[in-house]
């Protein structure tokens, strides 16, 4: 009796420590974290995942660029209606292949040395000609760069391009100081490297933390902050109880599960904007899968409905679309955004229509742990579909083993996935549904949408470039070879003492950010 | 006779294990005289060890003493404090064993152990307890003890090892010397010579000894009195040529008459029958009632006394 | 752990043979079963734990797949906004966690089970090999077992597994290959010395072939000591199996286990903290009880401490 | 001198053997390349960065490339740092190693303790609750632990700091997390070994001589219970490796173990070739330190 | 006795037989010195008789045995068993010499596998030699327990149920079910108590008669090996240093070893306590043995020659032979 008494006690005690972190969630008065203030002149954010690399070449993942914005600076800047100034003080077309830009004066890197036009062709040569450099695919459409004087180039494209400023608005045209490169060498800059952004380098330390510091000598507007440090914090809990504590002031990837937890806190709350990634089950059309049936298609489309999983898996924040091409894309269909389709009682009888009334089984793969709540929507999408009588078969697979399956292209009948669009233009976000670029995946083909997609690739006048890729985002909504669920939402906790805007594209612009 | 230097009274000790309890030691009652060598005799199982360990509260886990009295100096060992009788052990009693591999710690010096009980006992500092050391080592007959106290366990023979157990038993003069078994694990020479050593050291120091034994060639050698156990129970007690000569107890007839002596050859030993009873499920009557050549109805009913039969000499037996 | 040590009470006690037939001798099993209270304990709990893992899809109240969006993170029953129809409360899809428990103690004890088979049998055939034959084989072996020991468990799981893809049969598979190395080392130990029992003697002495030497008197011999590790393994391949999910390399949905409840809820800790506490409750549980059970059958089954 | 020269050459075959374990781990994976390139990548460019990258030679003479480059030590380069991967590894060594050793520390501190007190109160109600404290230590998993520490001591209590590092407090949770495991594990085993040393003769004479019952128990008995605990804390090492990739990454800990899980998700192989060599390496030197350390506590092998 | 000898048919003979083991010292790596453990002895071993071998620990006299076996392959030299070397034997051959080749050992509670039932343990000799099976070989195990003493309900049980006097019994039970022609009895009754002693060397004795059984007794117990022997071999460091006929051996030793080893005895008889002759110091490390005679370090009658030369085993009455330089009776 002595001896079950004791274990009794025991697992009082492990309860009792779940339960008082667990009351502390209603008593809202969880944490230490006091506001910011206006003196304190440093700023921690904390991300989900360590920088990648200072080669801002070789390398493709948002959260770094977010990091690097702070350090380098882009030819231009993507505005509110097209692009504005920012290396670049002026541009123009002078021909299909040839654009003319204008370098603003007197900026300086950060050891000192002067920008000048062959810091551009330099830069850009180089991801344009290196194709070993992961953004090189982004980059090779430059044939070279023509310096016309220190502040003057031309920059020569092989084939009309009408997403040029897209191009030098992103990360591969952060612009790299050439002599320093030259003399010092690559491994030396990616240690200590050097840009004309508002802050200077301070250090790495890899999976733990880049600090960077105001850098006086910038070119515009003077820095806010002194010091800024990014930590690296995988562990979602983790993150959120640093937020919390004040060991960070910004915490970005903010699981759904911890948003009221923030919210209640006195001293934290949730902000959230919309992200360029649009959640899609991607359909196979080849022969002999049920899904290469229009009237399938369509009923797995109306038998989702997708606003619950957005409210039940992210608390309601997400926006649904039926076009990949969301609003802030060159090209986007505003008509198909914020629009969806759920109509159980329709995909049941289209079901039956397409001869499937007894029931059908399909197969779904789907990552786990790759995309906010992937797992959990996929297991609702399976209930929502079982509802309707598709029996869907889940498959999860790790990133890795699933990125080998989307290389090899060996998907069953459909996968979950999250597209992103770092280009801002519906040329990338499209692309993949051309009949050569889709044979093998979805084998979608439909001889109208390859027109109009090869058609705006290379048009270079503007708005007659957006009205084909509307049209031929209403001919894949309507054909589904990729049934959009939502767009997805970035959500960061944030200290109450800031100001503090997400950004569509996720940079993270600290001197946007302000003390309240 | 000199005067009791110890006394043991109707000791009881028990194990209580997962089958049941199990009586090891089942009123014991004897005593030791200053410079008196009494030799507790019997085969395994018998409970002489435990009584031996009885003495100094060392009956190992789960074994406990549920009744009885130890009397030593005019104490009760059984009443005394933790504390006091800590202050016994080592210093007026001390116990060697039988197997001096395992006895010795393998992890401390000789001299480390010898000097242990000293500075404990005699509030020697460790240069004093060394040196001493080294006076013991000497007086036990090992040669070179300079160099020895500073070797290990395991760099001595069995021999050499029995006789640092002694001299470190013997390291602050007890009165009372309990040796358990101390020579079964050694050679027949290396037996003698330590045997030799206990007797000369007992006339020496006037020490009382408990010689714990099966071997009744090493009662003959040693022993003044003898004391036999069988199943827990002292089956018969006499002085030890008395016991020899005229053996009372049908058990102690055939334990001597099944040794093979070396000097006569027999054509058949005598032998008991049977095997040691099993201690939780002891016969009933006399416990060795069903080895008995002897026993009648009334040894299988009936526990018989342990009972005067001659000056000194008792036997727990019905039979005359 | 042995709870009672009774080797002392062997040295004073010589035991007499006892007039028990057959009845009375597995009775004595049942009273010495008895007698240990830990021992008791640890049966009942692997033993229920093993009916509920038989009968998981009769006694489960809910499907355990079956979601309930407006029935989300429902408290258990007893805490403020619990539903008796959902006595531990639901997680984040509106699953019903008594029912997941229930379901997933088939795939923690499957995977714990057959995992500690594979590895079983991998070491035992290896150190009998290596501990009966010695010489080059040894050798070879015993190398490989360093090498597989310098490599931390996890590490290896998690190249195999991120790299073949993680499911049921590979974890079982990636858990066998990479934990047979403690059985392989135990046995030629074991081996190595019940080789120099004068019983391994007296067989040679007869003239039994080594076959017969290997499978008479070294595999029994060996096999008690073997059990034990092996039952105490699988409360560690259990709790491995969790962390793997942890790393996302565990068993994948809709398969469900303590494990994956156990990592999936780990985001809820601070909010709900029934979704990840009981699945934890019940690895503790299980993991407890086959200590119990491992401890008390390395007191019956060692020949040593066996009862009389 | 003898003893480790002739341990030293001995770890030479069994590096081979972990050299060929930790080729056919990374190289029979499915290639890397699908990794480096975002989803919207197309085969051409895919292609051209496999062959690059010299994935498409016969698998053998990847192998023989790959000891020649390790006997000269060099690892290869990392595909996500574009660096030595031998430095990457090297560079996290001193955060992994000191949080290793930190929950080391704590596992001692609270098993040597702990298992020597259920072993002189072995069955009573402290030793039930030691023994049911150390399931309970070993059942929980690191990463459910890790968590619960920061919630209560770090978000409700406000005594430590929650992740990273910097100052010895950060050291605290990541070590308890990392050595309550070890702990559990220790503990058991220490009563176990004490059990056995303090049921052995020496002891029995030790409290002969009338020597305090403490005196007896940790002069006596856990010098000598020590041994065995050396070796197995020793093969601990690999469990201790172990925990830290789960441990790093809830704290995130700047260590191996960070570097490793990564690596190993980005299919980045010479990291995750060269960190598990160097994990490898250093339980087969901290397993030969225990043997010194075997050889310094039982003078029956000293002094042979 | 002496004239019956010479129609005495040798049955088992070792001549230079030598063994020396590795051994391994250090926690994991071994350094090697060789162990002497027997170095060079020769016996032979007559039909029906018993040959005591005796010595003190580590005098060699169990590895003397096991190489009689065939059990452990000797350094060097040969045994040989009714003509055939066993040396020299295949591991079949030698396998089916096993009938006529047995042992008993020492320790009752370590040499029957705890596993098997008394059954099993006594059949399987009788099993693998495919001498017998089925209800033939129960009735055949049956009767052996009869003979050792036991009985048919005891068929079913295990080792552990018996004590070690009924143990050993059932090892010598299982020695006798091929027949042997010889037992190798290794410290039979050393592990046992004193009143079981008795009944076992009763039970030795009372088998030889019964199945014309040769022994070779090693003990270390001199009484029991008086009691039992026809004559004695006395072994020191690894070497024969006597060997004679029982009597002329216990009442007039040559070799100043056996006298002191006699001399130590402890006799029964508290009215015949007497001075023993002790033996100085300790048995010599046996890896590394004293140079010439390897006696010399102990023996109270050693001169200068004693460490300089290793005396020859010398024959001086008939059947008595010792090793000695300065032997004490001729």
């Amino acid at each position: 009796m002595k001896k079950l008494l004791t274990f009794g006690l025991l697992f009082v005690l492990v309860f009792s420590l779940v339960a008082c972190s667990s009351n502390s969630s209603t008593s809202g008065d969880e944490g230490s974290v006091e506001k910011k203030t206006e003196d304190d002149k440093e700023l921690v954010i904390a991300t989900g995942a360590d920088m990648v690399t200072f080669d801002i070449h070789d390398h493709n993942t948002t959260s770094t660029e977010a990091i690097h914005v702070n350090m380098f600076n882009y030819l231009v800047k993507r505005g509110e209606d097209g692009f504005d100034p920012d290396l670049a003080e002026s541009w123009e077309n002078v021909d299909d292949n040839t654009w003319k830009f204008k370098l603003r004066e007197g900026v300086k890197f950060h050891n000192g040395e002067e920008l000048t036009a062959d810091d551009v062709k330099f830069t850009l040569e180089r991801v344009a000609n290196d194709n070993k450099l992961l953004e090189h695919g982004n980059y090779s459409q430059i044939k070279e760069v023509k310096v016309i004087n220190d502040l003057e180039f031309e920059i020569i494209t092989h084939q009309p391009e009408p997403a040029l400023l897209n191009r030098l608005s992103r990360l591969g045209s952060g612009i790299l100081p050439s002599k320093y490169i030259e003399e010092e060498g690559w491994d030396k800059f990616l240690e200590n490297p050097v840009g004309t952004g508002p802050y200077k380098f301070v250090e790495w330390k890899k999976d733990d933390r880049v600090v960077i510091e105001a850098n006086s000598d910038y070119f515009g507007e003077a820095p806010k902050w002194n010091k800024v440090t990014f930590r690296a914090i995988p562990e979602d809990s983790t993150r959120v109880s640093e937020l919390l504590t004040g060991g960070v002031d910004i915490a970005t990837n903010l699981p759904p599960s911890d948003w009221e937890r923030v919210k209640d806190n006195e001293a934290t709350e949730v902000a959230q904007g919309p992200t360029q990634r649009v959640m899609m089950l991607v359909l196979r059309q080849t022969e002999g899968h049920a899904t290469s049936d229009p009237k399938v298609r369509e009923a797995i489309d109306l038998a989702i409905d997708k606003q619950a999983i957005l409210d039940s898996l992210m608390e309601g924040s997400g926006t649904v679309t039926r076009t990949r091409v969301t609003p802030g894309n060159t090209g986007a269909n505003e008509d198909l955004y914020g629009k969806t389709l759920y109509d159980p009682e329709k995909a049941k009888q289209l079901l039956k229509e397409a001869g499937y009334g007894d029931g059908l089984e399909l197969k779904l793969s789907a990552p786990n742990g790759r995309y906010l709540k992937d797992k959990e929507s996929a297991e609702l999408i399976q209930a929502m579909l079982g509802e309707v009588g598709i029996d869907l078969k889940l498959e999860f697979l790790e990133w890795s083993s699933f990125a080998d399956k989307y290389a090899s292209k060996s998907f069953d009948d459909m996968f979950l996935i999250g597209y992103g669009n770092s280009m801002f233009d519906a040329a990338l976000a499209l692309d993949r549904l051309s009949s050569k670029q889709a044979e093998g995946e979805t084998d979608y083909n439909n001889p109208e949408v390859d027109k109009l997609l090869e058609e705006a690739m290379s048009n270079m006048n503007a708005e007659e470039r957006a009205k084909q890729y509307q049209k031929a985002q209403e001919i894949i909504a309507e054909e589904r070879p990729q049934i959009y669920l939502y767009q997805l939402d970035a959500v960061y906790g944030v200290n109450k003492g800031l100001n503090f805007e997400p950004r569509l594209d996720e940079m993270l612009y600290v001197d946007d950010i302000t003390v309240k | 006779m000199s005067t009791s230097l110890l006394q043991i009274d109707d000791l009881k000790v028990q194990f209580k294990t997962g089958e049941g309890v199990v009586p090891s030691v089942n009123g014991v009652t004897f005593s030791v005289n200053e410079g008196e060598t009494v030799a507790v005799v019997g085969e395994s199982g018998c409970g002489k060890s435990i009584t031996s360990l009885s003495i100094l509260g060392l009956v190992p886990s789960p074994g406990e003493i549920s009744g009885g009295t130890i009397k030593f100096g005019g104490k009760d060992l059984l009443k005394i404090k933790k504390r006091e009788l800590r202050k016994l052990r080592g210093n007026d009693i001390s116990m060697i064993f039988q197997e001096p591999m395992t006895s010795l710690n393998p992890v401390f010096s000789i001299g480390n152990q010898i000097g242990e009980v000293l500075r404990l006992h005699q509030k020697l500092d460790k240069k004093q307890a060394l040196n001493k050391a080294v006076e013991m080592l000497d007086l036990v007959g090992i040669p070179d003890a300079e160099k020895v106290v500073s070797r290990f366990p395991h760099q001595l023979s069995g021999g050499m090892r029995q006789r640092v157990m002694i001299a470190m038993a013997l390291a602050c003069n007890p009165k009372l010397l309990i040796a358990d078994e101390p020579t079964t694990a050694l050679d027949v020479t290396i037996q003698a010579q330590i045997l030799e050593l206990i007797k000369k050291l007992k006339t020496d120091f006037n020490t009382g000894v408990i010689m714990i034994t099966h071997d009744l060639g090493v009662v003959a050698e040693v022993a003044d009195r003898v004391v036999v156990m069988y199943a827990g129970e002292v089956v018969e007690e006499a002085p030890v040529n008395e016991l020899f000569a005229n053996p009372k107890h049908p058990y102690t007839k055939g334990l001597l008459s099944s040794i093979p002596n070396v000097d006569q050859v027999v054509e058949e030993l005598g032998t008991i029958e049977g095997s040691v009873p099993n201690p939780l499920n002891l016969p009933k009557g006399c416990k060795f009632n069903p080895r008995c050549p002897l026993a009648t109805e009334r040894c299988r009913k009936e526990s018989p006394v342990l009972e005067e039969v001659g000056p000194a000499h008792q036997k727990r037996c019905f039979n005359v | 752990m042995r709870m009672f040590s009774r080797i002392e009470v062997k040295k004073e006690l010589t035991l007499e043979e006892t007039k028990t037939d057959k009845k009375a001798y597995s009775l004595k099993w049942l009273k010495v079963l008895l007698n240990s209270k830990t021992g008791t304990l640890g049966l009942i709990i692997v033993v229920f734990m093993v009916l509920m893992a038989i009968l998981a899809n009769v006694i489960a109240p809910h499907d355990p797949a079956q979601t309930d969006v407006v029935n989300r993170l429902v408290p258990p029953v007893w805490a403020e906004g619990g539903n008796p129809d959902y006595i531990l409360g639901t997680d984040n899809l509106g699953r019903d966690i008594l029912s997941r428990i229930i379901v997933g103690s088939r795939v923690s004890l499957l995977v714990g089970i057959s995992a500690v088979f594979l590895a079983g049998a991998i070491g035992l055939v290896l150190g009998l090999i290596s501990g009966y034959y010695g010489g080059f084989f040894d050798r070879v072996i015993m190398r490989t077992v360093d090498a597989f020991l310098a490599i931390p468990n996890i590490l290896f799981m998690l190249i195999v597994l991120a790299v073949i893809g993680p499911s049921l049969m590979t974890l079982i598979f990636v858990l066998g290959a990479t934990t047979w190395v403690m059985y392989a080392r135990m046995v030629r130990g074991e081996t190595l010395s019940i080789k120099e029992r004068d019983y391994v003697r007296s067989a040679r002495a007869v003239g039994a072939k080594d076959i017969r030497i290997i499978s008479r008197y070294i595999l029994p011999n060996i096999i008690s000591s073997f059990i034990v590790i092996a039952t105490l393994n699988v409360a560690t391949t259990i709790i491995l199996e969790s962390s793997l999910s942890f790393l996302g390399l565990g068993i994948q949905p809709p398969d469900v286990s303590w494990g994956l409840m156990l990592s999936d809820g780990r985001e809820y800790l601070a909010t709900s903290w029934w979704v990840a506490t009981f699945p934890g409750v019940a690895i503790t549980i299980t993991v407890l009880g086959i200590i119990f059970l491992g401890d008390w059958l390395r007191d019956v089954l060692d020949p040593k401490t066996k009862t009389n | 001198m003898k003893f480790l020269i002739k341990n030293i050459l001995r770890i030479i075959p069994v590096l081979f053997i972990i050299s060929l374990i930790v080729f056919l781990l990374v190289r029979v994976t499915g290639d890397p390349v699908s990794l480096m390139l975002p989803e919207t990548a197309t085969d051409a460019e895919r292609a051209q960065l496999r062959e690059s990258l010299g994935l498409n030679d016969p698998l053998y003479i990847q192998y023989f490339t790959y000891l020649g480059d390790l006997i000269t030590g060099d690892f290869g380069e990392s595909f996500r740092y574009n660096q030595p991967a031998l430095g990457l590894v090297l560079e996290r060594l001193p955060a992994s190693f000191g949080l290793a050793f930190a929950s080391m520390l704590v596992a001692t501190l609270i098993s040597i303790p702990l298992g020597i007190l259920s072993a002189i109160k072995r069955n009573s109600f402290i030793d039930l609750f030691i023994t049911g404290g150390a399931v309970l230590g070993k059942a929980m998993p690191n990463f459910w632990l890790g968590i619960m520490l920061i919630l209560l001591f770090s978000v409700q209590l406000n005594i430590f700091p929650v992740s990273g590092t910097g100052s010895l407090m950060h050291f605290v949770l990541p070590a308890i997390t990392l050595g309550t495991a070890i702990a559990a594990e220790m503990t058991r085993l220490i009563r176990s070994s004490m059990l056995e040393i303090l049921g052995q003769e020496y002891i029995r004479t030790a409290r002969s001589k009338g020597l305090l019952e403490a005196v007896v128990v940790n002069k006596h008995g856990f010098r000598n219970a020590l041994i065995p605990v050396v070796t197995i804390m020793a093969l601990q090492t690999a469990t201790l490796i172990g925990g830290t990739l789960i441990t790093e990454t809830v704290f995130s800990w700047p260590g191996m173990g960070q570097l490793l899980i990564q690596a190993v998700n980005l299919r980045d192989m010479a990291v995750v070739q060269a960190a598990t060599f160097i994990i490898a390496l250093l339980v087969i030197i901290s397993n030969l330190l225990a043997d010194l350390a075997y050889r310094y506590l039982d003078p029956r092998i000293k002094y042979d | 006795m002496t004239q019956v000898k010479e129609k005495k048919k040798t049955l088992l003979k070792v001549t230079g037989l030598k063994k020396h083991f590795p051994v391994t010292k250090g926690f994991i790596k071994k350094e090697t010195i060789p162990l002497k453990a027997v170095d060079g002895i020769d016996l032979e071993i007559f039909e029906g008789e018993t040959l005591g071998i005796v010595g003190e620990s580590g005098c060699g006299k169990s590895t003397t045995g096991q190489m009689m076996l065939g059990l452990l392959p000797p350094t060097e030299g040969t045994v040989t068993f009714e003509g055939k070397d066993l040396t020299s034997l295949s591991k079949e051959e030698l396998r089916r010499l096993r009938k006529d080749l047995q042992v008993i050992f020492q320790d009752p509670f370590s040499s029957l596998n705890p596993r098997m039932t008394i059954e099993q343990l006594i059949g399987e000799p009788l099993k693998i030699h495919g001498v017998m099976q089925g209800k033939q070989l129960r009735n055949e195990v049956i009767r052996l327990l009869k003979t050792v003493g036991l009985g048919e309900h005891h068929l079913k049980r295990h080792p552990h149920e018996f004590s070690g006097g009924q143990r050993q019994r059932i090892g010598i039970a299982r020695a006798l079910a091929l027949k042997p022609k010889i037992i190798i009895c290794d410290e039979p009754v050393s592990a046992l108590d004193v009143s079981i002693q008795a009944q076992i060397l009763n039970l030795l004795r009372k088998l030889q008669k019964e199945f014309k059984l040769t022994y070779v007794f090693i003990a270390h117990g001199l009484p029991a090996v008086r009691h039992i022997s026809d004559r004695v071999a006395v072994m020191y460091l690894g070497k024969v240093v006597e060997v004679a006929d029982r009597d002329s051996l216990f009442e007039k030793p040559i070799h100043p070893y056996t006298e002191a080893l006699l001399s130590a005895i402890p006799i029964p008889d508290p009215t015949k306590r007497k001075e023993h002759k002790l033996l100085e110091g300790d048995l010599p490390n046996p890896s590394n043995p004293p140079s010439g005679c390897r006696f010399h370090t102990r023996c109270p009658y050693a001169q200068e020659v004693c460490k300089m030369k290793d005396p020859e085993l010398t024959e001086y009455h008939e059947g008595h032979k010792a090793a000695c330089h300065f032997p004490l009776q001729q």
